[in-house]
């Protein structure tokens, strides 16, 4: 189960236990928390949804093309949904890897790559109104309907 | 028959999660406007759209058991 | 107690503990790993060795050098001694910052000045004998006796 | 007095892992020259000096009470 969609808090020990391995010298695992100021606005709380079958497969393929660009690697990626509040955990990506310089590339690399393909989706709530977040890349037009080709 | 699934402000607006509509041998294109105007769902421009739980594109003909899922942009992470 | 050496396992959620902030939306963690294999030679443990109370000051010291170069961090360094097995965990660096990029500079930061700056020494036990490792970064030579002002 | 730190192999050669000297007024460099006649310590070229827990020069003068170190390249991380 290196790849979830989950309702519950995420466990650091569990989500380093899954890429543990004789070969590696590094683990990353980057953290991503409920801010409560972006842009001088202050957030109250995050509600997550997911399409769970589709994100599920799709965190493993993010995981399937970090092997192929970095082998030796193994990834584990969980997300966490429902309502969240500030300082609570939203993902966690756990990378290792034989040298510590792949372990950062690989890991920044699959957190681009969530925010591409992955269906998730965040619900800000401040104290006067609510919004459903759309992807923070600003690359919100798909003319063709899907990703360009590159993206998939 | 297939299966139609709506997220984030979709749902909202939609009202609903999930329906099933006789759609077979419609393109999502086809599929979307005559969603577009039951819903008066706007800003279908920006959403994709999967079959099967993969990205499918708008020419995509769609068969008996689909199930197609609109994606707005997504803000996981 | 955000800058530390210990004989004991490291926890990741506490590690993650120290970092958390209303202000921050992103956490990486880099874990370094005792591994197997390095240039073909099987390690079966090693012996990590540190002169703690200057080692715990120059921990703190990359810490304030990373809020210097990256306002609004936290970072939190815990570097195991004593006698580590495969796979076990050596060091641990946590930052915190309000956007993820900053976040995994800060981490690299942190590692490569570990390895130029900390006084910890790491002897490897091989099947046909035992060795302490000099610097990683191969630039074993001070000929002034100490780093050049840039290191230190 | 000033109290003298070994580590890392140097303490595997000296056989110390703490030694008390009367060496106040010496630099560093006059300090590790009579060390390693002493212990027949190897490399002190590589070896970097710390007087209490901070990094020193070979000119630097010892003063009563001092803690000097010597740190051999280190592996951490």
């Amino acid at each position: 189960m290196n790849f979830q969609i989950t309702k519950d808090p995420i466990d650091m020990n569990e989500m380093m236990d899954k890429v543990t391995s004789r070969n590696a010298g590094a683990v990353t695992l980057f953290v991503g928390t409920v801010r409560e100021l972006t842009k001088n606005k202050k957030t109250l709380y995050l509600i997550y949804e997911a399409y769970e079958a589709m994100a599920v497969k799709k965190l493993a393929q993010i995981g399937d093309e970090i092997q192929l660009k970095w082998p030796e690697t193994k990834v584990a990626i969980t997300h966490r949904v429902g309502k969240l509040e500030i300082t609570d955990v939203a993902v966690v990506i756990a990378v290792s890897t034989p040298h510590r310089n792949d372990a950062y590339e690989a890991n920044r690399y699959a957190i681009e790559r969530i925010k591409e393909i992955v269906p998730i989706w965040k619900k800000e709530h401040w104290e006067d109104g609510q919004e459903w977040v759309g992807n923070q890349l600003e690359t919100v037009a798909y003319p063709s309907g899907k990703p360009e080709e590159s993206d998939l | 028959m297939i299966q139609v699934h709506y997220f984030a402000h979709l749902r909202e607006v939609s009202g609903l999660e999930v329906e099933n509509l006789e759609a077979a041998g419609k393109t999502i294109a086809e599929l979307k406007e005559m969603l577009s105007k039951k819903y008066h769902l706007a800003g279908f421009d920006t959403v994709m759209t999967a079959v099967n739980e993969e990205f499918a594109d708008e020419e995509t003909v769609l068969q008996e058991g689909d199930h197609v899922a609109f994606i707005p942009p997504v803000s996981g992470g």
